[in-house]
């Protein structure tokens, strides 16, 4: 089906359909007009709406979320496109203490869309830096992780009719990932898991590009007669714990996986308040995966052995399956 | 210059700040302020100068040290003070207090916590109002510290090159916190320091409150000509340590005098309306008398407010449009 | 005891004798010379080593922290001092992506202090921000959370003699706390809690100065006849989960408290990981308690009811007594 | 301007940068580079104007493009080669790829993936050597795109307020992936914008090594003096896209042909050596096919060295004494 949209498309066609409905949405980064984007998220784009409101940016990430804040402030809607999730790291004061706190204190809301390309792939140490937990963490923010073509679309759109801050990170590895998108009232709520695979025999919870490998060995475990069901979280805040611990309840066996350095990673939270809010149906303890706690390495033979692999989970489904 | 019924209003005004921040000052000694203030006195001229030439729906966004410029766009005495005691009548609901006055919808964007900030927000709001196609400016104001902070430059070039209606306005009092802005501040000129950035910059005497007025009043028409930023750098002095109470070795007492004395802002227009005959004693004592009472009120009303309900802790936090 | 010295002199005192021994040792913050820092921590430190060994800097926090890094590859022992950690947002890709990630890469190491006041208290949003999960989520960093002037002391000496950074939180309300503090080699390790209670009903892990209202809360529960054991963590990373683990499962009863918002806060790492190694041991759900998600208002009011209340804590140790 | 030897050093290593990148794009193209590459062909002269002027101990911190600033500090093809291929011969160790280049041990104080990053750790190399006594200086290399990243003037102040031996070195090649300079940075003239920071700073041809040299000589000279930093905006011109493989149509064919053409800093150094006569056709076909020789040894020596062994990603990824 080489005719479905990519990844990318979807969140160009998204953002298409939403600017032509609200003209106060535009669009801030580096590189937008001519190149759309170092991931083509946004190719076509400025042809269509012009320089005004897809605007490239110098290389000022404080700047730029700043001027999302006090454009969100005074009634637009910005969209600030950081490139890579990585290069936050220049602007978080911006984000987390202007962006996330400014409707807590002064009667306003900011209506900002924060979109990045995030996850690991190659590049080493300082583009592949996990933040989904920093961001989940802190109070104002919302976070979407779409794992597909339909949700870019369907997150990005709900996102821009919503009135808050949004970090929305996508991953390197699905941006070239096809798949169907929908139509332009397609919205997918934040907060509610979907379900990728279903099965009663265990549960595993991920989100992002970890839904493939998580896919791939719950098939190897599949031909082994165990069925794990998978959850796609689709957004880390709100995070539908409800799904989570509904699942649990019902198969008694869970697995939480991403890429992130598994010390202190949002599986913490979902193992976390599982075990708690579901300890009576734990079959055995809810296992978490997680990368390595070491900087990303360029070298991709070193990549493969810090973030989990295929067996690393199966691994992890095995054992609770053990139980 | 304006008529003699501004002037006064511009007179009063500074009066009100001078009256409202040393009352505020006390209170905080006396434990009323929780987190305690940023004495805004002795800079009366630069907050009443800027908001004077500006109109009342042009946006502001400040620093952390802000009671004045929020006191002279036109927030009462009550709500501000209010505010410092946070209580829930405070311009942002009690829950901001002393660095955090704002109100959104009036047009403030804001005090800051964090030096650089408000400026870069200002910016953004100037963006907005650039984009909507509106006919205001945004005010952007940083105090001297945040002259060496990335962010100050990142938002003054971005304004720059985009032609933002953005007005940055130094509230330079020469000091952060202990240190004097030359110890700190390579160059020595910061209009030199914002030209390189490629918009207009200069200095003016932040003691002068007609002066600062008629700067600010000419770069609102340059930006609304669609002529970009400009970059004002504004002198002057704070009388009070840098929070409530503080002292220190880092000025003499000398030089404190000498501002107070010489330069104050206040005594500067007060003379000069007296001199032009357009001020006289009875209107000025009645003006005095009517600020006394306004801020008693204020302290009044301020004490007498209730706090915000504990219970409204997770009120705001988001719109709740993306919680299900 | 009157006498004992505070919370700020033991680090005054850890850094004297630091500085005394090893010239290479430095600070840099904001007001340090002659007021001493804003927390007296530095107080006359100036005046006995000097304006070469204690900078005042500007209002510069990315080349602080960058003016630290390049001096620590150097070969100096720069001591960062960020005033509040709300201002490390400013310097987050020099902390994350340079100092932590440099060691791994370059063939050098980063001996970089980085101290500030942590933690909940007055003055409103931006001042009252909670990193700890995000630098202890991070590759490469330490992070250091004495809640007594006894550790401040001791894990500052070991931290300036290793060759890592460290982020050293000081948390704001324990400022002018006294107690005793240790002689020149009382060096306090990384990664070793310290038994702050003992007690064989319940174990309650947590740091700094929540330690303060969990002592009171198991007073209380003393009093009713149950004995709580508390473990203070005094590091975040490296984090003594081998002490955790063994006390639930010699105890099968924990609660976790920090006053960071719940979710994704370092509470949930402990939890989980406790929860997935001593499972079998545990009498019940191990139970969470942190702040609200919600900024924090100025109101002293406000305040309290955001984070975690003695009785907030209570009611947890209750809850896993009652099991 | 240097002894012909060192004349014919500068346009040895100029050559082998060119060979050196032009062979690893290919090899990019190929796939045998994870991550891609960026290549500095075009700016040779920066680097190694840079490096000539330099002591072997002195430090450098750079950028993303940074194959030249590697390889003219001494770095061997080899080496530098393997860690595009991200072998355990590597430079990092194959560990950084083409971005992270660097050992601190031998002054090279890394490549950076972050806009600005490396300048500022120059910066704080410089306070080291200061506060270490030592006669050296340090480099901070930044590209134009670096211009309007705020830690980049924070580092410039500090530097200045300082007077750290710190030269900043602008690689300005005039775009930052398809952007022009002067679309996003205002006011047009970078030395004038450094010279607000209190530093002196001039523009310096980016494609004239011997120029480049003489600049970073006497800056180096005023740092070792006590008089702190230099800031130098060498005007280059990258003949490839921003990253390997990429076109683009932000610039036209004429462009750069025209630098090619008319400004390649490897041609007009060999013009000079070959009119003064310092330079004959023998010595220049075997300084060519020499550096063909190395570059393809380099090849060798990389494709035939092992990757890092993945059983040791945790390795060194802190030095282990805070873990008990
Ligand atoms: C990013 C940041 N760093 C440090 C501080 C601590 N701090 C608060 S006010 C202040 C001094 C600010 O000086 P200036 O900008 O001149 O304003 P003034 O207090 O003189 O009005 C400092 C260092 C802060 N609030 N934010
Ligand atoms: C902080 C940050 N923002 C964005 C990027 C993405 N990026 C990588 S290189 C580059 C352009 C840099 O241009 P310049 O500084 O002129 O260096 P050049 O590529 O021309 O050598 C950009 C935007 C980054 N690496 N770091
Ligand atoms: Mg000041
Ligand atoms: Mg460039």
């Amino acid at each position: 089906m080489a005719s479905e949209p990519t990844y990318s498309e979807a969140y160009q066609s998204g953002i298409r359909e939403e600017m032509n409905n609200n003209p106060k949405i535009f669009i801030m980064g580096t590189d937008l007009q001519e190149r759309g984007g170092h991931f083509a998220q946004v190719k076509g784009i400025a042809q269509e709406f012009g320089g005004e409101r897809v605007r490239d940016t110098p290389i000022s990430e404080a700047a730029m979320i700043a001027a999302g804040v006090g454009a969100a402030m005074y009634g637009m809607r910005p969209v600030v496109d950081l490139n890579f999730m990585d290069f936050a790291l220049g602007a978080m004061d911006e984000i987390i203490n202007q962006a996330a706190h400014i409707r807590y204190m002064f009667n306003g809301s900011v209506p900002l869309i924060i979109r990045a390309t995030s996850g690991i792939a190659q590049a080493g140490a300082h583009h592949n830096n996990s933040f989904e937990s920093f961001f989940a963490h802190t109070p104002g923010l919302s976070v979407a992780v779409p794992g597909t073509p339909w949700d870019v679309k369907g997150l990005l759109k709900t996102a821009l009719r919503a009135d808050d801050p949004v970090i929305f990170m996508m991953h390197k590895k699905l941006t070239g990932m096809r798949g169907p998108i929908g139509g332009p009232e397609d919205l997918v709520p934040f907060g509610k898991a979907r379900i990728a695979r279903e099965g009663a025999d265990a549960t595993l919870v991920t989100y992002g590009y970890t839904l493939i490998p998580a896919m791939k060995a719950a098939e190897t475990l599949a031909a082994e007669g165990k069925q794990v069901e998978i959850l796609d979280l689709r957004t880390l805040f709100p995070m539908d714990m409800d799904a989570v611990i509904e699942a649990v309840k019902r198969t008694g066996r869970m697995v939480v996986v991403d890429e992130a350095p598994l010390f202190a990673s949002i599986t913490a939270e979902i193992a976390a308040t599982a075990s708690e809010a579901a300890f009576d149906s734990l079959k055995g303890p809810i296992v978490r995966v997680g990368a390595q706690r070491a900087p990303l390495s360029a070298d991709p033979g070193m990549v493969e052995a810090t973030i989990p692999s295929i067996s690393d989970i199966e691994a992890a489904l095995r054992k609770v399956l053990s139980y | 210059m304006g008529t003699r019924e501004e002037m006064l209003a511009m007179l009063r005004m500074m009066m009100m700040i001078r009256n409202f921040e040393e009352t505020a000052d006390k209170l905080t000694l006396r434990g009323k302020v929780s987190g305690g203030m940023h004495n805004s006195s002795g800079q009366e001229a630069v907050a009443v100068g800027v908001m004077s030439a500006l109109a009342p729906d042009d946006v502001i966004a400040t620093t952390h040290r802000s009671h004045h410029h929020t006191l002279a766009k036109g927030f009462s005495a009550r709500e501000v003070m209010a505010e410092l005691m946070t209580k829930a009548t405070g311009v942002s609901k009690g829950r901001g207090a002393s660095m955090h006055l704002g109100d959104v919808a009036r047009g403030h964007f804001g005090g800051n916590g964090i030096v650089g900030a408000g400026m870069g927000i200002g910016m953004g709001a100037a963006l907005g109002i650039k984009l909507a196609g509106d006919k205001k400016v945004a005010v952007g104001f940083v105090g001297d510290g945040g002259m060496n902070t990335g962010r100050t430059w990142e938002a003054v070039n971005m304004a720059a090159i985009w032609k933002l209606p953005l007005i940055v306005v130094v509230d330079n009092n020469q000091y952060a916190v202990e240190t004097f802005i030359e110890r700190v501040t390579a160059g020595g000129d910061l209009p030199k320091r914002a030209s390189g950035f490629g918009l207009p910059a200069s200095t003016i005497d932040g003691q002068n409150v007609l002066e600062v007025k008629d700067a600010v009043a000419k770069a609102r028409d340059f930006a609304l000509a669609g002529n970009g930023p400009t970059f004002l750098n504004a002198v002057t002095y704070r009388y009070y340590g840098h929070n409530v109470g503080e002292k220190g070795q880092y000025r003499t007492l000398e030089e404190i005098e000498d501002w107070r004395t010489n330069r104050d802002p206040i005594d500067q227009l007060a003379a000069r309306l007296f001199a032009d005959g357009l001020l006289d004693q009875a209107t000025f004592d009645e003006m005095t008398a009517s600020v006394e009472a306004e801020i008693k009120d204020a302290v009044e009303f301020a004490e007498n407010s209730p706090n915000p309900d504990p219970a409204d802790v997770m009120l705001n936090v988001d719109s709740g449009k993306l919680r299900g």
